[in-house]
């Protein structure tokens, strides 16, 4: 059971990490704010996502994991948010920001 | 176990180390703006990989923490750098 | 490799140079006080890398530096507070914020009565 | 594996000092401040003090942060005019040096310091029964060195007088900061309603756990905080007039709590600031609940600053 | 380590000020003046108990705070060290807060006003914290402490809200932030070497390695740099000389002495045996410049506030005089002795007689609607008993008797005839005869007669005027207390003999003539041309010197240079301690 349990928490992390390394990449090649924005949201918060489920069985009790996932969902919210208020900024700035 | 989650965790931050690097050189404001944002993300995932790893279970209470004062950081990037100087009683998120 | 308290101890002390440097050269008093800020969490990861030293019967440190770093931080914040609000009504009231002496005062301030 | 991990976080750390420091443009300098001090939060878990990565997650990297990035976004004109008196090349060459030995010197000490350090750790230990928590983070904060954390709550008052002091003559009296708008149905407005809610319970437990677990009353009272003064930048909360009796009886509440507390521990335990037998987690506790609010508030308006409207 | 009879009181020494302070916060308006009145009056009362209670064992007061016994807790501890500073500062605030009421009283007709609220709750604030600085037995709780003073020093500074003293405060608190910061680095190094903070068990531990030695350099420099001693006063002269003159007196004659005090505690109480004889030669050497050059540029500056901002900068070195005076070759240790005695009389009369001061030009300015010291005339009609309190507190400056400068400054000679250092006691007599020199110049400008009829602009508060004249009153007879029971054994009793006065006479002569050769505007003399003629190009050449010495001053009050003097002399203490 713990193995098993193991093995889906090393697959989960690894795969985030790896949407971590794309959100970088996607970071350093895309050329202006809003594919940036693009490449940090969708990138991150899925990686947090995975690295928050392949944790999940390593915690002790419930409570714990309820506050993984509590920590997912401020930094989904917040990003999400933010990331329409900078894109807005942006905009505003004009093409030359 | 332990030894994975150090690398992961090691693997993370040299990512979000990466990222800032581009974030940082901007050339624009609003790039910049999501450096807190990366670090609420990346340096959040990093932290926690590396607690499950060193076993401190209290952690989560700092990535919790650290999540609520990334999001307030970043607002207030966004609040105050995208107003003019003397502006700051515009609406300025009206869609 | 070295250990944890002693890497940790190398990186304040070059923080604490980095700090101070910027606190002589940078002309923005808001930049001297970030230099401020820099300096500061030099001293207390220092501190930390101390406390950490001291860890003893199955705490990672010592409690009572551990404690004093709290309040240093609170403290830290609290005088920033204050230089970035003088900083602000500073801006209000000159055209610039440097700290260089002023040129000698406008002709009739010294007449001026409280 | 560990030792890389401490590694990279030491040079990450570094070269974001490096940035906050030498950066050309303010803003850039500061983001890279605040991404330095949420960095700082695994550095201090690295080095086994969550309680401090908790302060410093959310005093060093939020709120300081913050504070910073409002005064860079209204310093912005006169940036220029202060970077003309950046020193010439001499003055920049020996404060070099003079820095470079100031890091030298203390890297020598920590150097020849190196191994088990002198600890208080086992003083603690054999006394942390009688104060009746468990973190002994806490223990220390608000029982051997009580008169700290009772300074450390006054300090933050006296900057708050400090601050408040900075109003013009004819806006005494009135609300701090300037008044924030935004769209009512706006992402910011939206965003400001549902993470309050979360943080605010978030706060209470970061608060509520203190005394057994890491966290506290200035970790828990600086979420608070935040939440507050997000729901002011969205215009969905104000800063109460600096002249209102109850804000100022309650911003005094914490520490004359603190004080009474104190001074009761002389009649019932022979000590100012002693706890008598068996009380002292009540007290502790006593102490904590009443400072929560206080710090809250002071934590705020020190935010905010100083009053800039009146009080209409 | 227990707690001692009266202990509580040391206790009650901090929190009254501060109690105080939260109850004139929450009730605001006219209440806080009121509240501040009544808590100095039981400060002093305390101030007065704890005197007695010091008197009556002669040792060590303690308390330790909630029962836990250093090395864990903190101890408060009152030698008679802290017990004189205590009751200065208590007379002093005493002084100060009657002569505030005038300036700081709230309008009729508004609630409550800014500057008054904010002038009387940073009062007590100053107040409580400069207490805990005499009283802590502990160097964390210190930095606390001098936090506390910094940070309700600095809205003291720009209570006006003018530009100018806004900037003046901003460099206040920007040089004095990394002082502290330096002071926190040393308690860092110590608690990394020791394991412990608190004062008396580091005497018994410390010795000296790298670690103790960075630190005492850190610490040393970050309060000397809160101190302003020279070169590192940037900060001092436009923050002191823009306050309102109630709040230049508190500045000047009591927050500077938190930071002195600490420098002592920690040199004589933590550190007397690791100090080296090189390290206390340069804390001499740069109290022997302070004297010099303070006094200098005072005698050039146009306005009375800035003069008198100088003359502390000036008067900050003689504090320091007494390091190497103190020092024990034979011991190679600091001892606690005539020199120390000698350095604290000279804080406490310096701490009555500036603040005195700064209160009687803060009257003339008031009266006259401005301070140019070259258009006083007349002033000494108007304003007989403030110019008498300039004059009283002049002659208390230099040192002439009865004062207890006087007093001081026969110990400290003393001392320096006992250890052979002859070379401190003519930095001692030059800088008497310059103190001499600027108060000779203010007096004979503000006693000429005035060429049209001088009319007050403003009205002068009487009761002001009185307090600042028994608070230069104090200074001058500080002498007669070695007739009472005083608490600093050692002292000299006050002679007035002819010699005493021959060489008072001296020395005011000897000030008239520096006035005459480095003063900034003379005034006309009568005789002019007949008399002055030949003495023309010694004037020019004085005049080439003074305005070298504000050029240099100048130069070294410019940030990068001081930045880098406050490291130089961290660098330079280090390596005279190890020397």
């Amino acid at each position: 059971m713990s193995t098993a349990l193991d093995i889906f928490t090393v697959v989960s992390v690894a795969a985030g990490a790896l949407f971590f390394l794309a959100g970088t990449v996607g970071l350093l090649r895309f050329p202006d704010v809003f594919t940036h924005i693009h490449a940090l949201g969708k990138a991150d918060n899925l990686g947090l996502g995975l690295v928050v489920l392949g944790l999940l069985p390593q915690v002790n009790g419930l409570l714990a994991g309820l506050k993984l996932v509590a920590i997912w969902l401020i930094v989904l919210l917040a990003g999400a948010a933010v990331s329409q208020m900078i894109a807005r900024a942006a905009r505003r700035a004009g093409p030359h920001a | 176990m332990a030894e994975f989650l150090f690398a992961t965790s090691g693997f993370v931050l040299l990512t979000v180390a990466l990222g800032l690097v581009r974030i940082l050189r901007g050339p624009a404001d609003a790039d910049r703006m999501m450096a807190a944002q990366l670090l609420g993300s990346g340096g959040i995932a990093a932290l926690l990989l590396l607690g499950a790893a060193a076993g401190v279970d209290a952690v989560i209470d700092l990535s919790l923490t650290l999540a609520l004062l990334a999001a307030f950081a970043t607002v207030a990037f966004v609040k105050f750098a995208a107003t003019p100087a003397r502006g700051e009683a515009r609406a300025d998120d009206a869609a | 490799m070295t250990d944890a308290p002693t890497l940790y101890g190398l990186c304040a002390a070059a923080l604490i140079g980095l700090g101070v440097y910027g606190f002589i050269v940078n002309p923005q008093p808001l930049r001297k006080l970030l230099a401020f800020n820099v300096v500061g969490s030099g001293v207390f990861v220092l501190f930390g890398a101390i406390a950490h030293r001291g860890g003893a019967l199955g705490w990672g440190g010592d409690p009572v530096p551990q404690a004093l770093l709290i309040t240093g931080i609170v403290v830290a914040f609290a005088a920033t507070a204050l230089a970035v609000a003088l900083l602000l009504r500073l801006a209000d009231e000159a055209d610039s914020v440097t700290l260089a002496d002023a040129a000698p005062a406008k002709p009739d301030v010294t007449a001026r009565d409280r | 594996m560990i030792a890389a991990v401490n590694a990279g976080i030491a040079l990450l750390l570094l070269g974001l000092a490096i940035w906050t420091i030498a950066a050309r443009d303010t803003f850039a300098a500061i983001v890279g401040f605040v991404a330095y001090g949420l960095l700082l939060a695994l550095a201090w878990v690295a080095l086994r003090g969550v309680d401090v990565a908790l302060t410093e997650a959310a005093i060093g990297g939020g709120l300081t942060g913050v504070l910073l990035i409002r005064a860079a976004a209204k310093l912005r004109a006169t940036e220029a005019a202060s970077n003309a008196e950046r020193p010439a090349l001499p003055t920049r060459l020996a404060a070099a040096i003079m820095a470079g030995g100031v890091t030298a010197a203390l890297a020598l000490v920590v150097l020849r310091t190196a191994g088990p350090a002198p600890t208080l750790a086992p003083e603690v230990a054999a006394n942390i029964g009688a104060t009746g928590v468990a973190n002994p983070i806490t223990a220390v904060l608000l029982a051997f060195r009580a008169m700290d954390t009772l300074l450390e709550a006054i300090v933050l008052l006296f900057a708050l007088i400090g601050v408040w002091s900075l109003a013009p003559d004819h806006l005494w009296g009135g609300r701090p900061g300037a008044r924030y708008r935004a769209d009512p149905d706006g992402i910011l407005a939206y965003l400001a309603r549902l993470l309050p809610p979360l943080g605010i319970i978030v706060g209470f437990y970061i608060f509520w756990i203190g005394a057994d677990l890491p966290g506290g009353k200035f970790q828990g009272a600086t979420i608070l905080a935040a939440m507050w003064l997000l729901a002011m930048m969205a215009g969905l909360a104000d800063a109460p007039p600096v002249s209102r009796r109850w804000l100022r009886a309650a911003l005094v509440a914490g520490p004359a709590a603190f004080i009474a507390v104190g001074a009761a521990g002389v009649g019932i335990a022979g000590a100012f600031l002693g706890y008598p037998e068996g009380l002292a987690k009540a007290l502790i506790i006593v102490i904590e609940v009443a400072l929560l609010p206080s710090l809250v508030l002071t934590l705020g308006l020190i935010m905010a600053g100083a009053p800039e409207r009146t009080a209409a | 380590m227990t707690t001692t009879p009266g202990g509580l009181l040391l206790v009650l020494a901090v929190l009254a000020p501060i109690v105080g302070m939260l109850i004139a916060f929450t009730l605001g308006g006219r209440n806080a003046q009121r509240i501040a009145s009544v808590t100095i009056v039981i400060g002093l009362g305390i101030a007065i108990a704890i005197a007695a209670a010091w008197a009556q064992t002669g040792a060590t007061v303690v308390y330790l705070l909630g029962g836990w016994s250093p090395p864990l807790g903190i101890a408060l501890r009152a030698d008679g060290l802290s017990v004189v500073m205590m009751l200065a500062v208590a007379v002093v605030i005493l002084g100060i807060g009657v002569y505030a009421r005038a300036d700081f009283a709230t309008p009729a007709g508004v609630p409550e006003a800014r500057a008054p609220f904010v002038f009387w709750t940073l009062l007590l604030a100053i107040w409580g914290a400069l207490n805990l600085v005499f009283v802590s037995g502990d160097l964390f709780t210190l930095y606390v402490a001098l936090e506390l003073l910094t940070f309700a020093a600095v809205p003291l500074v720009s209570l006006d809200g003018r530009a100018e003293t806004l900037r003046a405060a901003l460099r206040y608190v920007l040089y004095a932030l990394l002082g502290s910061m330096f002071y926190l680095l040393g308690v860092v190094l110590v608690y990394g070497a020791y394991g412990t903070l608190d004062i008396g068990l580091l005497a018994a531990r410390v010795h000296a390695e790298p670690a103790t030695l960075a630190a005492a350099a850190f610490m040393t420099v970050g309060l000397l740099a809160k101190t302003a001693l020279f070169p590192l006063h940037l900060w001092l002269p436009p923050a002191h000389a823009g306050a309102p003159p109630a709040a230049s007196a508190v500045l000047s004659g009591l927050v500077i002495k938190g930071s002195w005090f600490l420098a002592v505690r920690l040199w004589f109480d933590v550190l007397p045996g690791v100090v080296t004889l090189a390290s206390a030669q340069l804390l001499g050497v740069l109290g022997a410049a302070a004297i010099l050059a303070g006094n200098v540029v005072a005698l050039r500056q146009a306005r009375l506030k800035l003069l008198v901002a100088y003359s502390t900068v000036a008067q900050i070195g003689y504090l320091f005089l007494m390091f190497p005076l103190a020092f024990d070759a034979g011991a190679a240790a600091l001892e606690r002795g005539g020199a120390l005695a000698g350095g604290t009389l000279q804080a406490i009369s310096h701490a009555s007689a500036k603040a005195a001061m700064f209160m009687a030009a803060g009257l003339i300015y008031r009266a006259v609607g401005h301070d140019r010291i070259a258009e006083l005339a007349g002033v000494g009609r108007a304003l007989p008993l403030s110019v008498l309190t300039f004059a009283l507190a002049g002659l208390a400056l230099m040192g002439l008797p009865p004062s207890g400068a006087y007093a001081a400054k026969k110990l400290l000679l003393d001392a320096a005839e006992a250890s052979g250092q002859w070379w401190w006691a003519s930095v001692m007599d030059v800088g008497g005869l310059l103190t001499a020199a600027y108060v000779v110049l203010v007096l004979v400008h503000a006693l000429r007669p005035a060429t049209e009829p001088r009319e007050a602009r403003a009205h002068v508060s009487h009761r002001a005027q009185i307090a600042a004249l028994a608070l230069a009153l104090c200074s001058l007879l500080l002498g007669f207390a070695a007739l009472g029971p005083a608490p600093l054994d050692a002292m000299p009793k006050p002679s007035l003999d002819f010699g005493a006065l021959a060489s008072a006479l001296l020395v005011l002569l000897g000030g008239a003539v520096l006035a005459a050769g480095l003063g900034l505007r003379l005034p006309p003399l009568p005789s002019r041309g007949v008399l002055t003629a030949p003495l023309a190009p010694v004037r020019r050449a004085t005049v080439a010197v003074g305005a070298t010495f504000v050029r240099v001053d100048a130069a070294l009050r410019q940030w990068p240079v001081a930045g880098l003097a406050l490291i130089v002399a961290a660098i330079g203490f280090g390596a005279a301690l190890l020397a």
